[in-house]
């Protein structure tokens, strides 16, 4: 290459992202900072009741511990694989909080904390990963449709269920029981994918209630953010016509005050938002990942610092909000919920054979019954034998 | 109550009825609002239905599919018009691995009624990507279902019944046939099931198969020699799954049969009826069943399209080449 | 619906817009009124020789008679279809004149007149849209690739030959012979394609020297640009990190400023730039639509007062820089390619049937070639019959 | 020259090779750089071929596949890989519209000497969509050719072989394998060329097809009745073009011959070869041929894939259905 003698094609990124950008930039909305301390911004200010704080601590250490007890439990061979949620605990606990009920979330497959927010049992969550099934449980009893594994499909959705909400007239009707939106989350990787953009376009075409939610954890696998687009990521959805905000993700407070505005933007009518929710990956991509083939332990390093659930434990702790008694009581349930899933993990069946022949379609089509009946007759001739 | 209509305007109809019989039935594609639609069959139904039931799409298949899995989620029956068969494959992903797929990985928990519907087929002097037929590939696809009608009476009534279908329905409608010959369409009739073949002309020498554009072709092709060979056409309907029911019987007597389509052979519907009739009547054959379609190339330019696709003579020499056995 | 009565999600188009949103905003560059008088641009003003401004009058009085003459030639039934660019000459005329030989672009099914600018001859399109072939011409020898009918796929194929004069270190060398960059064309309906926006995304991962440029025609069949965009669509680029021009693509003389500089500034190695030139399509989308279903004959009236072609005559003549004798001998010069084209089309012969077995492959498969010997053999059955 | 290698280290000296053969062979992908790919197969290529030669992509399939079609215009041979199979899908439109055409429509003009590897079929306990077998769907789209490796050795050549080919392949690698047994290269061997199927165990009472995986369960079954039946297997390597001589030759001996396949049976490579099979040993047939696959379901959990894969006795008992007619 004459024209830039490294290879590199992209432009310089220090130049056009400014040097704040690793921690996240000028425009970052944050209302704890990763000391503990509360700051303040003018446009998503919000107050917080002592309750609610320490709900979304609260929140933050059991999903934690869900995430790290399964983390164990693939290690033991009980999962055929896990994705690690740890450092991003804060994006989901703020934004999964703010929905209402009649909300409807659209996961990727790493959003155990906005599971958790949903009512889901964690054990679901294992049954996928375990492998015996691809998502068991009933979206509509949660409104938390099923975890999406093609990169970027569920922004589709999202902005789809949004019209429906739209023409079930439960936009902007000013009753909070019935006005809804949908949030589709999403990674820095996902952004790329023709879906996600075409889903920016059906929204703002439509002014569906949607809110996309990208957690922007600094890594697609191997790939670095910068790989994906050369500006910060928020600042795509001025391409479409509607706001776009980059949050600090591993502050739950300003996540919640974000999510909760733009979620109530869209349930009154008017339209989409896009968050980046700016995190950092602390794990690997999976449990079948190596991270130190791509990344420095030091970035991983400075990213401990901002912990996000340290933030709010040192918060908490120094404005006398918990004492010893709340968080002796919280690793008791947090202990406890950890032995749920050891326990309930080896109960997670395998499904029969013959029941990969349910739910193909609505009823059984008479070729597929005879091709199941096949089977049954084949898989018992082998019984027969013993 | 019957009325004379074309393929497009029964295919008109039926959709007007399902959209009176269910208000969560929408329509959604590129241009099917006030333009009607490229072929008009969407005509008159946003005006009468409104926009928010007949939806002009972002020119966007993924997003159209893919908001349609949505608003199935949320309890609607889309009802998608891919504008040319070519133009389904941004969608394909969306198809395969979403629409068809999320009532098996939900157990059964989340439906997806949506019907695609696909004007599929040449023969109308098109440029590429718009004359197409991609059936086998979404009947390989467990999940959803591929029908294909042939005339209007079975268009009014089989886009009502896929509608009406909780599962995905991949809906091909023989676009060169759209303003053809009109048919008396009884709006009172009783149809017969969805996914069922149809004897549509006795005979008892071999076999024909066909679906779609195809039928019209195989039917004069049986007109053509009448007298001397006494030919059974069989409108397949529906491909995903097969009725083989009629099929079966039909070669058992007959002993010969030839597949038809419009799509390449290789790897086409062609190749999977031939696999299971020789499964099934292995002892009734007396010739292998053969098979004719386009030729495995693209689709040609338009001048020549009609040497490319199968006609009633190359059915005809198919025929007679199953006698050669 | 409850919250908007009419049945539109989408947000007031006016307040988005703008009021002079009709005449392209205040963003639009132009150099040329439509009224033919010479206006002045902050950024891309620019100096045109006589020649030069004569050259871009005869190609478009060229262009449009191809068009013209073409459209007869499909209600005469010589072409199987016809997809007119009346109204967007400037858009096609004053980019394709900007580019250099060595530039590569990658038209959709519209870009007559940046084929004329490339050198093809006018009857190789007619040989697509008559049905004898589906693009008879040799990309390599006008670098202009084939017409492409999937919507945005095009532009995917711009970005990625981009990057290969990237690799071939063809980009800010400084030497102008060498230098390159391609041009992606593609509609305000296309914008909204998952490709196109891939398209962008890999564009500014890599800083790749392509120049996308949208004929914003208003419609997509019979969609108008507001069912795409909420806003104006060289925005878009914003959200993507790379500049975004709205240009007058009825004026002649701006389009091929700006695409001169978005060009110069891809090959220099400054990466990708967004235009829309913004313009009207003044006939039906092809021959066979027919958009007084869609469309009010007041907006084609209104845009006609903003013809590319009469603007530049305007000016031409009020400048003294053409006079009857030149005006005559294009006339002449037209009518003989008319001529041309008439008599050209009827020598356009059918292929051979059997010509669809050439190039599927680089070498014939034996299968493929048995299926073709069989073919050739039942064509053979039927000569003997006569 | 010979070396022990695995299939994922001979495909990584293939890619090696052709890389130091030909400097406009391009890897694009996702993770293909610095990680190597997520099973390694790019490794180490980019530290030594660098950025521009080993190419990390934004995370879009179709912009990976759109891409490489203009770089391949501009003269590259882009050698693209699809993480894993259920991926391919968003790309498919590029593949089938643009990729598998654009030699045909420019009359020969423009080649597309693109490599499409795709780590293809199941058994690795993996979540949804990282174990299907998407073969059907391009071998039934003219213009692509498609591939399919079963050991390291074929691995080695045949990846370069695809490299070099002027049409575009799409290649499957059976990911099951990458890391399994060794075998031993011979890199200074001459390769059958590419689109050639093998016979690699000889025996005369039933013939077995296979290719990809499955090959390694048709070798265990036919050792598993050795003595009793003898069953010849053969590798066919290539699915378009199929090479049918090796094939016809064996069914003509055998009289019987059973397929197998991952991908689900319905219009799957087994539908093809059986129509084919029939149409060209018809007299030779002792029992319709049949077919072993993926039932017609979604991949399941994986938890139960080894049950819905076909194994080794479901092989053999296709085998012995063959004997009952
Ligand atoms: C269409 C598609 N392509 C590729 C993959 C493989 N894959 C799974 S996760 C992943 C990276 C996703 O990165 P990002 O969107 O940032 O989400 P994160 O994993 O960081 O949460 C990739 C490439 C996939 N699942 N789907
Ligand atoms: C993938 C795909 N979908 C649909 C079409 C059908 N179609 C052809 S042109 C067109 C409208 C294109 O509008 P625009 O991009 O604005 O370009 P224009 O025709 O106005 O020049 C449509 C929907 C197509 N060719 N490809
Ligand atoms: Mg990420
Ligand atoms: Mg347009």
């Amino acid at each position: 290459m004459t024209h830039v003698p490294d290879g590199e094609f992209g432009p310089d990124l220090a130049e056009v992202f400014g040097p704040q950008q690793s921690d996240g930039g000028p425009e970052l909305v944050q209302l704890l900072t990763p000391e503990g301390e509360r700051t303040h911004h003018a446009e998503f200010d919000m107050d917080f009741s002592a309750e609610q704080l320490r709900g979304f601590y609260r929140d933050m250490v059991l999903t934690r511990r869900i995430d790290t007890e399964s983390t164990a439990l693939q290690r033991h061979g009980e999962l055929g694989i896990w994705a690690q949620l740890l450092g991003q605990e804060a994006a989901q606990i703020g934004s999964g909080r703010a929905l209402r009920p009649q909300d409807f979330a659209f996961p990727t497959y790493r959003e155990h904390g906005v599971a958790w927010c949903r009512g889901l049992d964690p054990l679901k969550l294992l049954g996928l990963f375990r492998g015996v099934d691809q998502s068991s449980w009933d979206p509509a009893e949660t409104n938390f449709a099923p975890y999406t594994i093609i990169i970027g499909a569920q922004a589709l959705h999202a902005t789809g269920y949004a019209m429906g909400i739209q023409r079930d007239g439960a936009v902007g009707t000013g009753d909070p029981e019935r006005d809804a939106a949908t949030i589709g989350y999403f990674g820095d990787g996902a952004s790329s994918q023709g879906d996600v953009n075409e889903a920016f376009i059906f929204a703002a075409s439509y002014n569906a209630p949607v809110v996309f939610f990208c957690q922007n954890n600094q890594w697609a696998i191997s790939e670095p953010f910068e790989r994906q687009s050369r500006i910060p990521l928020y600042q795509r959805a001025l391409g479409f016509g509607f706001p776009g905000v980059r949050v600090d993700g591993n502050d739950v407070m300003a996540t919640y005050a974000v999510t909760q505005a733009a979620l109530q933007r869209a349930r009154e009518g008017s339209g989409p938002t896009l968050i980046e929710a700016y995190t950092y990956r602390m794990g690997a991509h999976t449990t079948t990942d190596d991270p130190t083939r791509y990344r420095l332990s030091d970035d991983v390093e400075n990213w401990k610092l901002k912990d996000p659930i340290a933030r709010v434990e040192a918060y908490l702790r120094r404005n006398g909000l918990i004492d010893e008694q709340f968080t002796d009581a919280l690793t008791v349930e947090a202990d406890q919920l950890g032995e749920r899933l050891r326990a309930g993990v080896k109960e997670l069946a395998d499904p029969s054979p013959l029941s990969v022949f349910d739910h193909v379609y609505a009823e059984l089509p008479p070729e597929l019954a005879e091709q199941r009946d096949g089977y049954a007759e084949y898989l018992a001739s082998f019984e027969g034998a013993h | 109550m019957t009325e004379k209509m074309t393929l497009a305007k029964a295919l008109n109809a039926g959709l007007r009825q399902a959209m009176e019989d269910d208000p969560k039935v929408l329509l959604m594609g590129e241009d099917v609002g006030k333009l009607g639609g490229v072929f008009r069959i969407t005509d008159g139904l946003q005006k009468d239905f409104g926009e928010d039931r007949v939806i002009d799409s972002p020119l966007a298949e993924s997003g159209i599919v893919g908001t349609a899995v949505g608003l199935a989620m949320r309890g609607y029956r889309p009802v998608v018009e891919i504008q040319f068969d070519g133009f389904v494959y941004p969608a394909y992903d969306q198809i395969v691995s979403q629409v068809a797929k999320i009532r098996f990985r939900t157990q059964g928990r989340v439906a997806m009624p949506i019907v695609i519907r696909i004007p599929f087929g040449g023969g109308i002097g098109a440029v590429e990507h718009h004359s197409e037929s991609p059936e086998a590939q979404f009947a390989h696809t467990p999940g959803l279902k591929v029908v294909a009608c042939s005339n209007p009476v079975d268009g009014y009534w089989m886009i009502q019944q896929a509608i009406a279908s909780d599962d995905p329905v991949i809906f091909l409608e023989p676009k060169r046939q759209y303003h053809g010959a009109k048919s008396e369409v009884d709006t009172s009739a009783t149809p017969e099931p969805l996914h069922t073949s149809r004897v549509v002309r006795a005979g008892s020498d071999v076999t024909l198969l066909a679906y779609g554009p195809m039928v019209r072709t195989c039917l004069s092709a049986a007109e053509a020699v009448e007298g001397e060979r006494s030919v059974e056409v069989i409108d397949l309907r529906t491909l995903s799954p097969l009725d083989m029911g009629p099929v079966v019987e039909s070669v058992r007597r007959t002993g010969r049969a030839v597949v038809t389509h419009e799509a390449q052979v290789n790897l086409g519907m062609g190749a999977e009826l031939a696999a299971r009739i020789t499964e099934q009547c292995f002892y009734s054959l007396e010739a292998p069943v053969l098979r004719v379609g386009g030729f495995d190339t693209p689709y040609p330019a338009s001048r020549i399209e009609e040497e490319w696709l199968p006609d009633l003579d190359r059915v005809l020499d198919a025929v007679d080449r199953t006698f050669d056995f």
